[in-house]
């Protein structure tokens, strides 16, 4: 693999992730329905974890694990931090959208709607 | 202890005392009332030395208390008025419900007074301004009348001016790193020009709004006319004061001391002299005594305003007699007009009529205080206003003493409705069941009044103090100069003798009294004042025809001009429109969740857009 | 190794796609199938990426429970966008 | 050494894991344990705290690493300030609350106070943490709980607000997690201290975005002024003892993590106009939003909103003299605000739709309600001798030794604003006849919300008559936040020791 | 409009995150020697556990952990509060989902296969991918797979809320007992093996299936309130 692959990996990763991170935005912002508001949410999220595994990816890394008998295959390992902190990630962001859903359902019994801009009935 | 300490602890606990005693006790509360007055002032008058002081600090500020010459003068205001119109209060306020608390904010505001003539710092002057602003707004909404307009309003206009002395305040701590009130004059002359305009325009703000300067005023009336007369004898007599006790100290020891302060003074004394003529002319024009009388309190702060401005000792000297004696025959006024509200239920001059023989002491009292008002010798008006005109003269305001003689003439006007309205006239039948106030109530007025009178012949019992607390402000003696005990001097050898008015006037009066006695009051056929079917017409049912209506109907019209332009509806419609204004803000929360998300997408974009700059 | 690149650029595309088109279908039981596809293609690219943990947790999170909690969302609101045509759901509001 | 900063957090997650065993055998438990737990963590935070002044700040480590590679809880003088206060305020809440639907659902007064326990341990987590992942971690902790107790009562809008607090509390989660990943993959490392050491090596381009990236992730939290306009209806909806625990706690976390995010994380010395000009625009737009309102409790939020807007100005000043004003703001705030929502939420508890205009006349029916809630308003809008002033006065001269004349006559331009607000209340309690038609049936409050009530209002008279009573504590806080060299060495020292 | 407006700003905002993650200069000044090595150096020398993001996870950044159950107690708890009604009638299923004969054979079939793979993937944690999140979050599918399938499948909420409470607990005392030889908090206080044996790591592997429990019950539970939602 020579170095150019490693840049095209990691460009490609990081770019995707942004636009991922953009095109949930865009459902954010601009979709009246509240179950796509939280699918862009998880979209946005998607984009994120990708990002912070492609952060610690490396040019020919090995999974962090040890196997029996390869102890020193340290420096060839990606980071194993960012797979972590992904790993608690993911589980909030589950957590925040079930959370969500339960806020939707709960919505749609008492609005009988889940447009967004006709659910406002706190403002000012 | 110190003795200092010892009179804001009597006066806070004996405050909370009275307060919770009034859920035991009625008679238990007047008298821990009555006592929590008292007692702290003979402790003041007998214990308190000038120059006596403590310090303490709060917050790393150094703070200090105690009492000088010249703030001893309003303390003769506050705690005599406090005293009497306390004794006053516990008799007119009789019956009412929620006394307690009433009695709770009196004390407080006392204290309040008490503690800005003892405050040698901005810090503790402010913080027992501010005590004082919302003891007394409590009072004014006591009644429970128009508390959203007028009790509201009052608190706008202390907080615009308490505010304006904090920022004054603050900067003046940046720039001289102490909060001494001595630290500020002594440094003062050295602060950049920017800092020497600012602070006393923002102090005379402050000031300005308590002692109801012209465009600042418009809280007044509503505010005196709404609180229990009671209180507001204190009120206009002497927490108004405290407006002036400011303004003397940032005239005397601030603006005097930069080259730019004569154009201050011009500009103030004029400020006073429209005060002095509007509140004179809308006075005239009310037909509620309270109003009235609120009017002639702004009217009067105006005069006094007026001689803090010229700021000559002569000025000086007028301005803090008037103050005074207004303390003192105002606080009678209101008094009165409390006493007639509580015997007849109305203080409208066009109901009540010929109270004099039903109310005779209070008639009395009234009529002191009305001479003394009008500046009529012997009584202690004619001196202040004498030496006032005497200094406006003497420094050469030419233009300013026309407006001054033309509103203390109008006042003529007033101070005879006052006592024609009420106390002469027909005697009403409906009025017939009405007996004089309670012993409680006239004891007090006749004191003030008969006060009136003493310091009308003998000046120099109060000017002696007045000269002391000039000195201190760093004027020359005027003693001998201006006045004796009991004869003033005037620039161009004049000499005044009061004694001998006194007797001439006395023998008048005794010729007069002797005449009315001997030729016996002759029997009248009744006629109801709202009859007037003997001039031919046929009244209306619904009209109010008493001859105290439209009483100076004429004057009105021809100074009709002068008294279209009210400020009151700039303010209303300033107000209005920074409801309206706001009310748009709030609507930037659109209570769509949408939108807030697009806010955080365009924040962020904006903090990137400018993320070269987010700091130097 | 090139192959790897490839394969990593195909499902990046993949993704792109299924985001766009989670976003534009207006049928929310679609689109959230294509978030299911999402999280799969996110699941293979942590695989490569040699994060196996992750992907073992966004197979088992993203993929499966988040889709059903999704669906089980729908079908207890509604299935359309637009919702004009309510019709199309199992069942009537009342309360 | 009389514990360990790590119970702060440890306990409350073991009582709330152990809440619903202990609910099956004894129903009142569930009342009972969380103002155990929270009465033990304010005693064990205080003592933490007088041992803190004494000898200096505790650094836990946690599973034995130090610093840069464990997490490690950090109680300094500043942090061990915050938790304290909020573990009494907490405390307070549940004193309040203790008979919070008693007689109506378990289940959801059982969910109730474990949402409670933990939003309260969220915020101690946030303070407390030197980690800025852990801190978001505790910030999701908060979210969560914050998002279940606003939808809590099963009326109509409460999802509302709570859907609207979610989403821009994911999308702050969201920045939160791009600042986490710049700065990590920069410097390689998430703890705070190490972060705070190596900051100047990190490019400047990228050191800004994360800035913003943060600024935005915990802006949420803060309630600074674009980001905040869940706050209203969160607070609005949330049941009253929930609303005064976000005024007196959650805000204050999400305060703090913004400051030492500025000022230790990114090193910034001197005034930071950011601050300074976000304060401003969210203290003006909250506080001429709240006169307007005709909801007693949306109002008080959109004050408290203002009100943190002012603490940002005086943070923003970068003096010592700011820094001990923002502090000392947060302190009154912390006391008075929950007053005033605890008084508040009785004042219009039986009302339909919580207006100020159903309140006419109370001040006779329930005299103590009315009596702290005036007080609080007198004391929140900083008249003397109330503890208010103080902290306005200390931010005043903070910003006049700064020069700042324009923000000292906005503060005092927007204090007549909430003074117009405030009193148009009071009057209305006090002043005007109670009308049967309109108005709420008056519902006494119980014994322990009058002792609660009770204790703050001893609080808000004794630091407004004795304001030194604090200004030590205060002084000791200020330069604690101040002093970053010290806070690296505190940390990146501990543990030296550890053979791990 | 709006979406026009929406686009141009997700433009500008996509150009700055591109300007910052897809400079040249993003990789070059990068730290490469934060904490990652000391990391895998210390998982194998000093907690003898194969796995490094177990290790992270479990013991490193123990505490996050921590917090991160309490999240998803806390979403399942809330998931619970806020579709809560009064007449709730436990049991009710308010979606079912038609399943063919072959989907509940299916199932049927691989239930008890994906609760062991679950099983095995948590207990295995700190040797292989996977851990208590991996392997809890399986056997909640496996739970979900019956839930679809059967109609009338149910689980005794009682009993998924005391192992949860119980699996929390066991994990802060674990914590707390982190203390004893006066350590810290989620100290390791167990002799840590040799690596990649079963019996390795010291308290990892403990606190993992504990992590497996409590994730398990939470999210079986979780799914289950919101199954038994009606609408």
């Amino acid at each position: 693999m020579n170095i150019e692959n490693i840049e095209i990996i990691r460009i490609g990763v990081y770019a995707t992730s942004i636009l991922l991170i953009l095109i949930g935005l865009y459902a954010v912002l601009t979709k009246k329905s509240l179950i796509k508001i939280i699918i862009g949410l998880s979209i946005i999220d998607g984009g994120i974890h990708l990002l912070l595994i492609g952060i610690g990816y490396i040019k020919n890394g090995t999974a962090p694990i040890f196997s029996p008998g390869f102890e020193n295959a340290s420096a060839q390992m990606v980071d194993p931090v960012p797979q972590a902190l992904v790993l608690t990630a993911i589980v909030i962001g589950f957590g925040v959208t079930a959370v969500a859903l339960a806020l939707i359902i709960r919505l749609y019994r008492h609005h009988n709607t889940l447009k967004i801009d006709e659910i406002k009935n706190l403002k000012w | 202890m110190e003795i200092i300490y010892l009179i804001f602890i009597l006066f806070l606990s004996g405050a909370i005392a009275t307060f919770l005693l009034g859920k035991v006790s009625k008679r238990l509360r007047d008298i821990a009332f009555i006592t929590t007055l008292v007692v702290p002032s003979v402790l003041f008058f007998t214990q308190i030395n000038i120059g006596q002081t403590v310090d303490f600090s709060v917050l790393g500020i150094h703070l200090s208390w105690g009492i000088t010459n010249f703030s001893y003068i309003f303390a003769y205001i506050v705690l005599g008025l406090g005293v009497l119109a306390g004794i006053y209060a516990v008799a007119a306020m009789k019956g009412k419900e929620n006394l307690g608390f009433f009695f709770f904010n009196y004390i407080l505001s006392i204290m309040a007074m008490m503690g800005i003539l003892f405050s040698r710092d901005l810090i503790s002057f402010f913080v027992f301004w501010e005590i004082m602003t919302w003891s007394s707004y409590l009072m004014v909404v006591f009644t429970g009348k128009d508390v959203q307009k007028v009790g509201i309003k009052y608190f706008i206009f202390s907080a615009i001016g308490a505010y304006a002395m904090l920022m004054a305040i603050v900067i003046t701590y940046s720039l001289t790193g102490s909060m001494m009130i001595s630290n500020l004059i002594f440094a003062f002359p050295d602060f950049e020009f920017g800092m020497q305009i600012l602070i006393p325009v923002l102090l005379l703000i402050g000031f300005g709004v308590k002692s109801a300067m012209m465009p600042l005023h418009v809280w007044a009336v509503g505010s005196y006319s709404h609180s229990p007369m009671a209180y507001t004898a204190v009120f206009s007599g002497a927490l108004s004061k405290m407006g002036i006790y400011g303004m003397i100290i940032v005239m005397a020891g601030l603006v005097s001391r930069i080259p730019e302060g004569y154009w201050f003074r011009e500009v103030i004394a004029w400020m006073g002299a429209i005060t002095a003529v509007g509140g004179t002319l809308w006075a005239v024009a009310q037909d509620d005594a309270k109003k009235m009388l609120a009017y002639s309190s702004v009217a009067q702060l105006g005069y006094i305003i007026i001689g803090i401005a010229i700021g000559t000792p002569l000025a000086m000297l007028a301005s803090l007699f008037m103050a005074i004696l207004h303390g003192m025959f105002k606080g009678t006024l209101f008094m009165a007009v409390g006493a007639i509200e509580k015997q007849t239920g109305t203080t409208n001059f066009t109901e009540v009529t010929g109270l004099i023989r039903k109310m005779p002491f209070t008639f009395l009292a009234s009529l002191m205080s009305i001479i003394a008002l009008a500046g009529i010798p012997p009584l202690g008006g004619f001196i202040g206003k004498w030496m006032l005109y005497e200094s406006v003269i003497g420094s050469n305001h030419y233009l300013l003493i026309i407006v001054i003689f033309f509103s203390s003439t109008a006042a003529f006007l007033y101070c005879y409705k006052f006592l024609f309205g009420f106390f002469l006239g027909q005697e009403e039948k409906e009025w017939a069941h009405v007996k004089e106030a309670p012993a409680m109530m006239v004891v007090p007025m006749v004191i003030l009044a008969i006060g009136t009178f003493i310091f009308g012949v003998f000046p120099g019992l109060i000017l002696n103090p007045i000269d002391a607390g000039l000195q201190e402000l760093g004027y020359a003696v005027t003693q001998g100069r201006y006045w004796e005990m009991s004869v003033l001097f005037n620039e161009w050898g004049d000499t005044v003798v009061l004694q001998p008015i006194l007797y001439t006037i006395l023998a008048v009066f005794v010729f007069f009294l002797a005449f009315v006695l001997t030729k016996n009051f002759k029997k009248t056929r009744y006629v109801s004042t709202k009859d007037i079917s003997s001039s031919g017409e046929i009244p209306k049912e619904h009209e109010n025809l008493t001859f105290s209506r439209g009483f100076f109907q004429p004057f009105l019209r021809s100074v009709e001009p002068l008294m279209r332009r009210k400020i009151d509806p700039y303010y209303n419609s300033f107000g209005r429109g920074m409801e309206a204004i706001f009310d748009f803000v709030r609507r930037i929360y659109t209570g769509n969740g949408q939108t807030y998300a697009l806010y955080v997408v365009v924040f962020a974009l904006l903090l990137l857009i400018f993320k070269d700059r987010l700091w130097g | 190794m090139t192959y790897l690149v490839l394969i990593i650029g195909f499902l990046l595309l993949v993704l792109i796609g299924a985001a766009i088109y989670a976003v534009y279908q207006r049928d929310l039981l679609y689109a959230v199938i294509a978030t299911g596809i999402i999280s799969l293609v996110l699941t293979a690219l942590f695989y490569i990426l040699q994060a196996p943990d992750v992907a073992l947790t966004e197979a088992a999170i993203g993929v499966a429970l988040t889709t059903i909690i999704f669906i089980i969302t729908i079908k207890n609101t509604v299935r359309f966008e637009d919702e004009s045509d309510k019709n199309n759901q199992q069942k009537p509001k009342t309360e | 050494m009389v514990g360990s900063p790590v119970l702060l957090i440890a306990i409350p997650l073991l009582a709330a894991f152990l809440i619903p065993l202990l609910g099956i055998f004894w129903k009142e438990l569930v009342r009972i344990i969380p103002g155990l737990v929270l009465g033990y963590l304010t005693i064990l935070s205080a003592s933490l705290y007088i041992d803190v002044l004494n000898t200096g700040t505790i650094v836990e480590t946690i599973a034995g690493w130090r610093a840069p590679w464990g997490i490690n809880l950090v109680f300094s003088p500043l942090t061990g300030f915050l938790a304290t206060l909020m573990t009494f305020i907490g405390f307070i809440i549940w004193l309040y609350s203790y008979r919070f639907k008693r007689n109506v659902e378990f289940e959801a007064a059982k969910k109730y106070f474990i949402f409670l326990m933990l939003l309260v341990a969220g915020s101690i987590g946030i303070v407390i943490t030197g980690d800025i992942f852990n801190q978001f971690v505790f910030i999701e902790i908060v979210g969560i709980s914050a998002y279940a107790l606003t939808a809590f009562y099963t009326g109509r809008n409460s999802a509302e607000a709570a859907f609207k607090y979610l989403i821009m509390g994911s999308l702050s989660a969201s920045a939160l997690l791009i600042a986490i990943i710049l700065i990590y993959s920069q410097l390689g490392t998430l703890n705070m201290a190490e972060i705070a050491a190596n900051i100047h090596n990190m490019p400047p381009q990228y050191r800004v975005t994360a800035m913003i990236f943060f600024i935005i992730g915990i802006g949420v939290e803060a309630e600074i002024f674009p980001l905040n306009g869940w706050a209203p209806d969160a607070y609005t909806e949330a049941p009253g003892p929930v609303g005064s625990a976000f005024a007196g706690i959650v805000v204050k976390a999400g305060i703090y993590a913004m400051v030492r995010m500025m000022f230790t994380l990114f090193d910034i010395s001197g005034p930071m106009q950011i601050l300074i000009i976000i304060g401003m625009i969210t203290l003006v737009v909250a506080e001429t939003s709240a006169l307007r309102q005709v909801q007693l409790k949306r109002m008080l939020a959109y004050s408290s909103i203002g009100q943190m807007g002012l603490v940002l100005v005086a943070f923003g000043m970068g003096t010592k003299a700011g820094v001990f004003a923002a502090l000392f703001l947060m302190l009154n705030h912390a006391i008075i605000k929950p007053l005033l929502f605890f008084s508040g939420s009785y004042l219009v508890f039986n009302s339909k739709e919580k207006n100020i205009s159903e309140m006419s006349g109370l001040g006779k029916l329930m005299p103590f309600t009315a009596a702290f809630f005036a007080l609080g308003s007198f004391a929140i809008v900083g008249l003397p001798p109330f503890a208010g002033f103080w902290s306005k006065l200390s931010v005043l001269t903070a910003a006049a030794n700064d020069g700042l004349l324009l923000i000292i006559a906005i503060v005092l331009l927007v204090s007549i604003v909430e003074i117009v607000y405030y009193f148009r209340v009071i009057n209305r309690i006090y002043f005007f006849k109670f009308d049967k038609a309109t108005s709420v049936v008056p519902h006494k409050p119980r014994v322990n919300a009058l002792i609660a009530m009770a204790i703050l209002a001893i609080l808000i008279l004794v630091i407004g008559f004795y304001p030194d009573s604090v200004s030590e504590i205060l002084n000791r806080a200020s330069e604690d936040l101040l002093n970053t060299p010290d806070y690296i060495k505190n940390v990146l020292s501990t543990g030296q020791s550890l053979t791990y | 409009m709006k979406k026009t407006i929406v686009i141009l700003l997700l433009a500008a905002f996509g150009y700055f995150l591109a300007i910052t993650f897809l400079d040249p200069d993003f990789e070059k000044d990068r730290n490469r020697n934060g904490v990652k090595n000391v990391y895998l150096e210390k998982t194998v020398s000093e907690l003898k556990t194969a796995n490094t993001v177990t290790a992270i996870v479990v013991n490193f950044r123990g505490f996050d952990t921590l917090g991160e159950v309490t999240v998803l107690f806390l979403a399942a708890s809330a998931l619970g509060s806020i579709l809560f009604k009064k007449r709730h009638h436990v049991g009710e299923r308010s979606i079912t989902l038609p399943a063919s004969s072959i989907v509940s054979t299916g199932a049927k079939l691989l239930f008890p296969a994906i609760i062991l793979l679950g099983v095995y993937v948590f207990v295995h944690g700190h040797l292989t991918p996977g851990g208590g999140f991996q392997g809890g979050t399986i056997i909640a599918t496996g739970f979900l797979l019956m839930l679809i399938s059967y109609r009338n499948f149910s689980i005794s909420h009682n009993i998924l809320s005391v192992i949860e409470s119980l699996a929390g607990i066991l994990f802060v005392v674990i914590g707390l007992m982190g203390f004893i030889n006066g350590g810290t908090f989620l100290q390791n206080f167990m002799p840590t093996g040799t690596l990649n044996n079963l019996f390795s790591g010291g308290i990892i592997p403990i606190i993992y299936i504990l992590v497996g429990f409590k994730v398990a019950t939470e999210l079986t539970g979780l799914i289950y309130t919101i199954l038994h939602e009606k609408g």
